[in-house]
């Protein structure tokens, strides 16, 4: 059983899963804020005979407060997001030493698209394999989404990466794996009946193992 | 007394009105076809155009410049909202 | 006045104003519609001009396919139903003589009105059909939602000047096309059949007065905003 | 002046002797319109509920025969064990449902017909006949999309957000009828609404009593009013995004389709930009109906009345700003990305103010725990789970592990069960005697609140833990997943929850009907409170009341020093310090 954020797989991780408790600590003061205080006024002013209720309409004072702290807490909170969305989605950030592959979603398959020796995409020793996405581990890894029929999406829980690959569109995605081992990529976005089933399989390797295991590919024939 | 009547304004000159619209549709029309302006220009101005005969239409056939503000503005809330999505969404493709 | 008349008043108003906006309920409401038709319209006028942008390559050029003198023609009669629309209301509404003669034993505003409303309906109506006829040439031709049919006469053009048919994006083109136009001719069509039946079961009969002329009035903002659509979409589908 | 209290009368006159058709079925007023609407919109949750039953079924128990599942065709089950192509339809249709035509039509339907002219002190509808013709509409809508079970295919597959290409194209989906049938369902909807909200617009503006000033109004009426203007511009967009994605099912153009040049994800961006307006059609009623009845509830005035305005207004301003947050993963642009959370997490201002003045309107109160109050409670308690979840969400990053996964679903389901559906038991509660003229039974309305509250939190909470898990939304057996199998045992305990949160609704159902028959018959106040509507008998006649009430005070005046020794002092009262509202003057020529 499971009551947290999956293992930590990349980069990603690090700063996402400190977003979240960040973001747990201050709505769990809210929650108890609220919910304490609730309890509390329903069982102090909880109606009794011959009391009244204290007539009052409302106080500046007190409104001012409750939405000034909401206000400033959600501007930081807001900002400092933002912080760590440009560094994991914007085109730009993608590391210049970023190894490519290209990720081709169709119902119900992940085909990816390695640039086999020379390391480049779109030449000629370029193989794809179906439903297994083998990467280096520490490695900054881009992977160009496209989509064959219908939206899906690219999601391995524990990188903390998730983006949806749309026809017609070509999306790039960016992660560094931090530990090697192996892994599953589900789709997030309903595809069609096989959705539930559209699965793959990730390896993360130390560069030697990739290395191997691209030769081994090559020397198999690329399909 | 609240509420100005229609009857009171002075009535505008219809059919001025449809002769301006007249001549603007003839004008848009020699603009698109025939005269030697640039893509750019050419859009601008056929576009101001159709403004321009549509509020002549709202303003007029519709009486709005004789309506209160607080009628206009039932109008006018639905257009900031159009502008707010098209040019979101055109603005996707830019970036 | 005692009190409770006064309520009474309000609660069965008086034409022309009510409580609150000081506009009678049933052109607030008009106008509350048409705000609506207004996002209506955003949703297909806002798509095209969506996809226009992220076209991949250009559109057809104006006046390749669509047959803009017969446009022209068509959007003429629209403007000229609309002030005759305008002028049957004002003729109501002022109670006031245009330049219609006088019939015998009839109120002159009435004569004003019959005349002008009969006019927007065969104008409205015009509209409609010499949008059926260029719909069946166009398709005729070749022109249909999916874009350009097989072996079809623009088919052939296409192929022939990809740029100036705008081969690449035809299907977009059709879509859109067909769309807005359709959509639009469907707001005429609503329009003229609620011009015929007020006009057999209140004008004829003379029910309105200068002291009611609330149908009027509604149907004509109705008719003033397709024609002001029209006007956009005469200019960004048939001349851009 | 007799001339127009002659025609008053005659109008009456002529609505006393009417069939049972014309009085219960063809009618125009808007309390039977109001009372049509709950009986559809209650069936159709039944509905949306069952087929809640059957995903949790699936989900926690993935490949066993379903109990029951028999009696269902082999195209959607195969002994008894759900197949995958109905799974989906189970989803869609559960979403389509309880968004479209249970949870929209309550609030909105229901409540906006009922309360309206009641609270502001109208006769009927602005347009009574549009009214009746939507509610038709609304129900005939339904029914086309309840027949897309019975078309060979069976029902949509494309999730309740439909979104394109896959709704699109009939190959990819699996389903060619019931996907048309879906957009042909929302288009007639979308008009409904329309023509419902132009009614609702029009009467509070136009048809308000002497003295019920704008800030007189109660929020429920407040609420209403914004929601109206949010549906008038929302769901036009709805319905013509539902018009072209109907036309490229089924003449061939390809909006959506990028072979031939369309966008997919414009049908995203046209969806949300109703969906996100839609989202707060759902809660800002209940959000009203609530205020009115914690105000009730604490015998207080509610607490700052002024900012609860501006919080809706400002709600729905907000409302228009944010639909790019359910994109967030969807390849949008990312800059865009950045400017939508700003904008979201903005909404959470004016939600905060709302949540902390109703715990101001309950300090120092005088509570009284009646149903209505216990579940206004509940909904306040259970919407700040929801709308603090959201939060996480609305965090570009943490939104990253999180967006379509269980955790959004939990998230809805605060919001929409928690927020919207306690509210509705508080408002079906609340305003049962005034719709019926019977009280609902006090015992089993508390057991049920207390039952409901707790299963619904055993159901819901832990979809949070299975969403921070990873598992995605829609996902027919979760159990071939190896980041999802240690996580079973909780998705087990949601069914059995669900199940019991199920069971649980009998009672309501129970008490619902009994009470229609059975129940204690209403006082002409049964809940002491201020708002017009109490001013008439139970359940109010056709054409409300016979002469316009005056309106001397604002809607919350409990416990005033005024009051004397009651702790209420209703708006129709007048004081003898209370001067008549000067009535609007005589318009011209007349």
């Amino acid at each position: 059983m499971r009551w947290w954020l999956p293992d930590a797989g990349s980069t990603f991780a690090g700063p996402i899963d400190t977003l979240f408790l960040a973001i747990l600590i201050i709505t769990g003061i809210t929650f108890v804020i609220v919910e304490v205080g609730l309890i509390t006024f329903v069982i102090r002013y909880r109606g009794r005979p011959g009391r009244k209720a204290f007539y009052t309409h409302g106080s500046t004072r007190a409104e001012v407060i409750w939405t000034a702290i909401p206000a400033v807490t959600m501007v930081a909170l807001g900002l400092i997001s933002n912080h760590y969305w440009v560094l994991i989605k914007n085109k730009k950030s993608i590391p210049p030493n970023a190894y490519h592959l290209g990720v081709h979603a169709k119902q119900f398959e992940w085909q990816v698209t390695y640039p086999g020796k020379d390391e480049k995409l779109g030449t000629d020793d370029d193989f794809t394999v179906r439903n297994q996405l083998h990467v280096i581990v520490n490695q900054p890894t881009a992977v160009e989404l496209t989509s064959e029929d219908v939206i899906h999406s690219f999601f391995v829980p524990e990188w903390r990466l998730k983006q949806d690959a749309v026809p017609g569109m070509h999306i790039m995605a960016w992660f560094q794996p931090t530990k090697t081992g192996e892994y599953e990529i589900g789709c997030a976005e309903l595809c069609g009946m096989g959705h539930y089933k559209m699965r793959a399989r990730v390896f993360v390797h130390t560069p030697d193992e990739y290395k191997a295991w691209v030769a081994q590919q090559a020397a198999g024939g690329s399909e | 007394m609240t509420t100005p009547q229609p009857t009171t304004h002075v009535r505008p000159n219809y059919l001025l009105i449809w002769l301006y619209l007249f001549v603007m549709t003839i004008a848009e029309v020699l603009l698109a076809f025939e005269l030697p302006v640039t893509q750019n220009l050419k859009l601008i101005l056929l576009l101001i155009l159709a403004v321009w005969k549509a509020m002549l239409v709202a303003l007029f056939f519709m009486h709005l410049k004789f309506e209160r503000w607080r009628l206009r503005l039932i109008f006018i809330v639905p257009l900031p909202l159009a502008a707010i999505l098209v040019t979101t969404v055109i603005m996707e493709k830019v970036f | 006045m005692t009190h409770a008349t006064q309520t009474l008043d309000q609660m069965r108003p008086p034409f022309p104003a009510e409580v609150g906006s000081g506009v009678y309920s049933n052109k607030l409401g008009m106008w509350v519609f048409l705000a609506s038709d207004v996002m209506f319209f955003t949703a297909l006028i806002g798509s095209y001009i969506i996809l226009r942008f992220g076209m991949p390559s250009a559109w057809a050029r104006p006046g390749a396919v669509l047959n803009v003198p017969l446009t022209g023609v068509n959007t003429f009669l629209l403007i000229c139903s609309s002030v005759s629309m305008v002028k049957a209301y004002a003729a109501i509404a002022d109670g006031k003589k245009y330049f219609l003669r006088k019939v015998p034993g009839k109120t002159l505003q009435d004569g004003g009105l019959k005349f002008w409303l009969l006019v927007t309906i065969i104008c409205g109506a015009g509209f409609v059909g010499v949008q059926l006829v260029e719909y069946i040439k166009l398709v005729g031709e070749g022109f249909t939602p999916a874009g350009y049919r097989e072996g079809s006469l623009l088919a052939e053009h296409a192929l022939a000047d990809p740029v100036k048919y705008g081969a690449g994006v035809a299907g977009m083109y059709g879509s859109t096309f067909f769309t807005m136009t359709g959509f639009h001719g469907f707001h005429v069509t609503c329009g003229v059949i609620s011009m015929l039946y007020l006009y057999f079961t209140k004008v004829l009969p003379e029910k309105y007065s200068a002291q009611d002329y609330r149908g009027i009035e509604v149907i004509g903002l109705y008719w003033h905003f397709v024609d002001l659509v029209w006007i956009i979409l005469f200019t960004i589908v048939y001349l851009i | 002046m007799t001339t127009v209290a002659h025609t008053r009368t005659e109008a009456h006159s002529e609505h006393a002797p009417m069939s049972f058709w014309r009085k219960y079925i063809f009618s125009t007023d808007h309390k039977i319109i109001g009372i049509q609407f709950l009986f559809v919109s209650l069936f159709f949750l039944l509905v949306g509920g069952l087929l809640a039953m059957q995903i949790r079924w699936q989900l926690g128990f993935p490949g066993k025969p379903m109990p029951g599942g028999g009696i269902l065709p082999e195209s959607m089950v195969s002994g008894g064990v759900i197949l995958p192509e109905y799974y989906i339809q189970l989803v869609t249709m559960h979403g389509t449902f309880m968004v479209f035509f249970a949870i929209m039509p309550l609030l909105v339907g229901v409540y906006a017909n009922f309360l309206i002219p009641l609270k502001v002190g109208a006769h009927d509808m602005a347009f009574p006949r549009i009214n009746m013709w939507s509610f038709w509409l609304a129900l005939l809508a339904g029914l086309i999309m309840l027949a897309g079970f019975f078309v060979p295919d069976g029902a949509p597959r494309a999730g309740w957000t439909m979104y394109a290409p896959l709704s699109a194209r009939p190959d990819l989906s699996g389903a060619t009828i019931s996907q048309k049938l879906w957009s042909i369902s929302i288009v007639v909807l979308g008009l409904s609404s329309v023509m419902g909200s132009v009614n609702y617009i029009t009467t509070i503006i136009n048809h308000r009593a002497p003295g019920m000033y704008w800030f007189r109004m109660p929020l429920s009426v407040w609420a209403l009013f914004i929601t109206a203007i949010l549906a008038v511009l929302a769901l036009p967009v709805l319905q013509g995004a539902a018009i072209m994605l109907l036309f490229d099912q089924s003449i061939g153009t390809h909006f959506f389709d990028p072979v031939a040049g369309g966008q997919a994800l414009l049908w995203q961006h046209l969806f949300w930009f109703f969906g996100h307006p839609e989202v707060y059609i759902l809660i800002l009623p209940a959000m009203g109906m609530v205020s009115d009845i914690i105000a009730n509830g604490s015998r207080k005035p509610i607490f700052g009345y002024h900012s609860m305005v501006f919080a809706i207004i400002g709600i729905a301003f907000l409302g228009w700003l944010v639909w790019g947050h359910h994109m967030f993963m969807s390849g949008m642009n990312p800059t865009l990305g950045s400017t939508f959370m700003v904008s979201t997490l903005l909404i959470a201002v004016p939600s905060a103010v709302k949540v902390f003045n109703w715990m101001g309107t309950m300090w120092r109160g005088n509570l009284r725990f009646h149903v209505p109050m216990l579940n206004a409670i509940g909904f306040v308690s259970m919407f700040t789970i929801g709308g603090l979840s959201g939060i996480f969400m609305a965090a570009t990053p943490v939104d990253i592990p999180l967006h379509d996964t269980q955790f959004i679903v939990a998230h809805i389901h605060y919001v929409l069960f928690g927020g919207s559906l306690f509210a509705l038991f508080a408002a079906i509660t609340y305003w049962y005697p005034k719709m019926f003229g019977r009280m609902m039974n006090e015992g089993i309305g508390k057991a049920h609140f207390f039952l409901t509250f707790i299963f619904y939190n055993m159901t819901f909470f832990p979809m949070h833990i299975i969403g921070m898990g990873g598992q995605m939304r829609r996902i027919y057996d979760p159990t071939i997943y190896d980041f999802l199998k240690p996580q079973q045992p909780l998705n087990v305990f949601i069914s059995y929850s669900a199940f019991a949160l199920f069971a649980v609704q009998i009672l309501f159902a129970f008490n619902f009907l009994w009470s229609l028959k059975f129940g204690k018959k209403a006082p002409q106040n049964p809940w002491d409170d201020n708002g017009l509507e109490w001013s008439l008998p139970n359940p109010a006649p056709h054409g409300n009341w016979d002469r316009t009430p005056n309106v001397y005070r604002g809607p919350y005046e409990f416990s005033a020093p005024e009051a004397g020794d009651k702790d209420y002092l209703p708006q129709y009262v007048k004081l003898p310090t209370d001067r008549d509202p000067v009535p609007a003057p005589a318009p011209a020529g007349h």
